[in-house]
């Protein structure tokens, strides 16, 4: 049972230390957030341990983690950003996730993951205006 | 179940004796293999203790050894609860079986 | 924690504000009244003394005319700031106010002295800056010795 | 080719990051009023860069993660955004003094109004962000910056006396007249101007753009042994050339036009040229880091693509922040507010933040499931350990040093 990048299998991460604020890069190398949080499924049977089911990306799951006066804060502004639409906070399923390192690389396009609308937003509507943008530098 | 919700959970035993708090979860990574070909994770084991800071630095789990002072400073070994002692578990704790967690460990 | 860290910055950035706006304060006793002196003089004095360099790159040739009159108006500028300062400090008694009238004419001729330089400069006439510039070096020698010993008496008639 | 000019990103970071406005403006200041009797806080400050800036670039190189990175990473969301607030807060008002630095010395070869030059450097500081390749502007300004060697030309045509600068900068004490607090306080400075964050920001985020790995770690040594203690001499020639011309005389440092004099008198206007030139080159090189660096940890945080490595349009983010940083920068510069006094405060709060981005660094730097091989050694990290509390207790120190000396007035 040995991964593509030859992860044997029964490896040991330790979520906060290997999996908890790490940077996540879309399958284009392409910077995509960092992992805010994880989310297990657990069985109906309370003797099977629960499973990393997604890893969870963008600014309401940060503002979960930060807490305080300040995290209400970011969270009530992700929930009013997000009353716009219907989708739920960004999820990463997986098993879109290729491997775990000093970052975790995903199988997904950056620009299909929902914690990155933010950054398509900018670059639709301030960026993409300025000459020069889609030039490689000189 | 996310895994902030695990993090800062006060854990008791069945008798009533404090453990700690909840500072981080161990995964194995042996679960199905998906569709990248990367095995799933499963939850198996809480890292319980009064001290938190050297979790997320990696003191606390070992990976980082040095320098002498700040491992001297942070470096406090966990509790180790393997997710089938657990008994009960609520917001705001996790009650654990003594004897279940001798026995997996 | 996060909480104590702001109160921190607001409290630098307090300070800082509290620092830049307010170099001196009102002199209560002679002592301290003599002190602020002493700084004033002192600041003057690293005036001139830059202002006479300033002057001899410009006459020699080791310099551009547009550094030799930035760095004269720069001089021009501090020193008509360290007279003002200095001016708006109430004397606390009589030995303040000869101190005062003394160290005021040093400031006067300071400043016109370097106000001229600062004209001959931005009028491009670098050579004659040297010769303009030396009567700075009798007031800067005066200015030192005022450093030294700002409650003496007698001295500072012209 | 990469090899031959491997090594300018250590030139740029030590010309534009370790020589910048606030070396110019510290290292001048001091020896104009303590003589070469704080020299040891530059040496201090020069090793201790090396030890940061070398271990930050060899993780860098390994793992590709930049400072930020293991920020977030190793001290979690919630202390990582208070170390953000600090680290931009201080790397925006870095950038501040750096525009107004070039503004400055375009203002002594034309005698025109800084102010009028503010918002022309702050649009050529973008538009080089914005258009010009990483290497390009490394080697460009690096070697451009080259030309602040003039000063140690200049240091041994003013003929000194070696062996009294060498006596006062062996043998310090604290001048007559002078008190402890105010000393060490110019200590503090010159320790921040040397030690200042956004160098490592630059330098580790640097070796990602240039796609170094572990086979590039000899390069790092290079850049890191090569370019601060580079760094260091060019600060203690401008700290000499005050200390003989002006310390004699009583005079304070207060403006960037007496950082040239001395030169100018040694070398006349050949050296006032090319000193002139060296001040162009290390403070647009260091406006160029820290607006770089502004963008750099913002997105290093929060995980948005960042660099130049890609087009703009992919790295939408990072440019917005960038390009407002700068905004900001011109804003604040034209207010007229001292430029000078901005440089001091900048330099003596970096040293207070320096511990935090330390710490971090220093502890990832000993990850074995990292670093592999390439963890520090027992000698490195005797050496890292000693700047950590160096470090702690510099930043106790600051504040309570700022408020008893009025900032060193």
């Amino acid at each position: 049972m040995n991964g593509p990048g030859g992860e044997p299998a029964g490896r040991q991460v330790w979520a906060v230390l290997e999996l908890l604020d790490r940077q996540l890069v879309d399958r284009d190398g392409r910077l995509a957030g960092k992992i805010d949080d994880v989310d297990f499924v657990v069985d109906d049977d309370p003797d099977a341990p629960p499973r990393v089911d997604a890893l969870l990306s963008g600014l309401g799951a940060l503002a979960n983690q930060i807490g305080g006066d300040f995290g209400r804060w970011l969270a009530s502004i992700e929930r009013r950003l997000a009353a716009r639409r219907d989708r739920a906070p960004s999820r990463i399923a997986w098993s879109d996730v290729k491997s775990i390192g000093s970052s975790v690389e995903l199988a997904a396009d950056r620009d299909d993951l929902d914690s990155n609308r933010g950054e398509r937003w900018v670059r639709d509507v301030i960026i993409d205006k300025v000459p020069g943008a889609g030039h490689e530098a000189e | 179940m996310k895994l902030s919700e695990l993090l800062g959970v006060t854990v008791v035993t069945t008798d009533g004796e404090e453990l700690g708090r909840v500072h981080d979860a161990l995964l194995v990574q042996d679960g199905p293999v998906g569709a990248q070909g990367f095995a799933g994770l499963r939850l198996h084991a809480l890292a319980v203790g009064t001290r938190s800071f050297g979790t997320k630095l990696g003191y606390t789990q070992g990976t980082v050894k040095g320098p002498w002072l700040l491992r001297a400073m942070f470096h406090r070994p966990p509790t180790l609860v393997p997710w089938q002692a657990i008994v009960q578990r609520s917001a705001s704790r996790i009650v654990v079986d003594r004897r279940r967690m001798d026995e997996s460990t | 924690m996060r909480r104590a860290v702001i109160a921190g910055l607001v409290v630098i950035v307090g300070v800082a504000l509290l620092i830049g706006l307010h170099p001196i304060s009102p002199a209560r006793t002679l002592d301290d009244y003599e002190h602020k002196a002493k700084d004033t003089a002192q600041s003057v004095l690293s005036s001139i003394e830059t202002a006479r360099l300033a002057a001899r790159v410009g006459t020699r040739g080791d310099a551009f005319g547009p550094y030799v009159s930035v760095m004269l108006s720069e001089s021009d500028t501090a020193v008509t700031k360290a007279q003002g300062v200095f001016d708006s400090v109430q004397p606390p008694d009589r030995h303040a106010d000869a101190i005062r009238t003394r160290l005021g004419v040093l400031l006067n001729r300071a400043s016109d002295g370097v106000a001229r330089l600062r004209i001959t400069a931005r009028r491009g006439q670098l050579d004659r800056l040297e010769r303009q510039a030396r009567p700075l070096e009798h007031l800067a020698t005066r200015l030192q010795r005022f450093i030294e010993d700002p409650g003496q008496v007698g001295t500072a008639a012209a | 080719m990469k090899k031959v000019f491997g090594v300018t990103l250590g030139i740029l970071t030590a010309m534009g990051g370790f020589v910048d406005i606030g070396d110019l403006v510290a290292n001048s200041a001091t020896g104009a009023r303590y003589g070469m009797s704080l020299a040891w806080a530059v040496v201090l400050g020069v090793v201790g860069i090396i030890v940061f800036a070398e271990m930050a670039g060899r993780v860098a190189s390994v793992t590709q993660r930049a400072v930020f990175d293991l920020v977030r990473e190793r001290l979690g969301a919630r202390a990582g955004l208070v170390n953000l607030g600090a680290s931009f807060f201080i790397t925006m008002l870095t950038l501040i003094a750096e525009v107004a630095g070039v503004a400055l010395s375009f203002q002594l070869v034309s005698d025109v109004n800084y102010l009028l030059f503010i918002p022309l450097v702050g649009f050529a500081v973008w538009l080089v962000i914005w258009r010009v390749k990483f290497t390009t502007l490394e080697t460009v300004f690096g070697l451009m910056g080259l030309a602040m060697i003039v000063t140690i030309v200049a240091v041994v045509q003013l003929h000194p006396s070696w062996s009294s600068l060498w006596h006062h900068a062996s043998h310090p004490t604290v001048p007559p007249g002078e008190g402890h607090p105010t000393y060490f306080y110019f200590a503090i400075a010159l320790f921040g101007a040397a030690m200042t964050p956004y160098e490592v920001f630059f330098f580790s985020s640097g070796a990602v753009e240039e796609k170094w790995t572990r086979s590039d770690l000899v390069l790092n040594k290079a850049n890191v042994y090569l370019g601060f203690p580079l760094g260091g001499l060019l600060s203690l020639s401008l700290m000499a050339g005050a200390a003989v011309v002006f310390h004699p005389l009583g005079v304070g440092v207060d403006f960037l036009s007496q950082v040239a004099l001395p030169t100018s008198l040694a070398l006349g206007k050949v050296g006032l040229a090319f000193v002139i030139v060296g001040f162009v080159a290390c403070t647009f090189g260091a406006a160029l880091e820290t607006a770089l660096s502004c963008g750099y940890t913002m997105s290093q945080y929060f995980g948005w693509q960042w660099g130049k490595l890609v087009r703009p349009r992919e790295a939408a983010r990072f440019h917005l922040v960038v390009v407002s940083s700068i905004v900001v920068a011109v804003v604040v510069g034209v207010t007229a507010i001292d430029p000078i006094k901005v440089t001091e405060y900048s330099i003596v709060l970096s040293a207070a933040a320096l511990p935090l981005t330390y710490f971090p660094i220093l502890v990832v730097a000993n990850d074995a499931n990292y670093m592999g091989d390439d963890v520090n050694g027992p000698v490195r990290n005797a050496i890292a350990t000693f700047y950590m509390v160096l470090l702690t207790v510099v930043a106790a120190a600051t504040i309570p040093l700022m408020i008893a000396t009025k900032a060193g007035s």
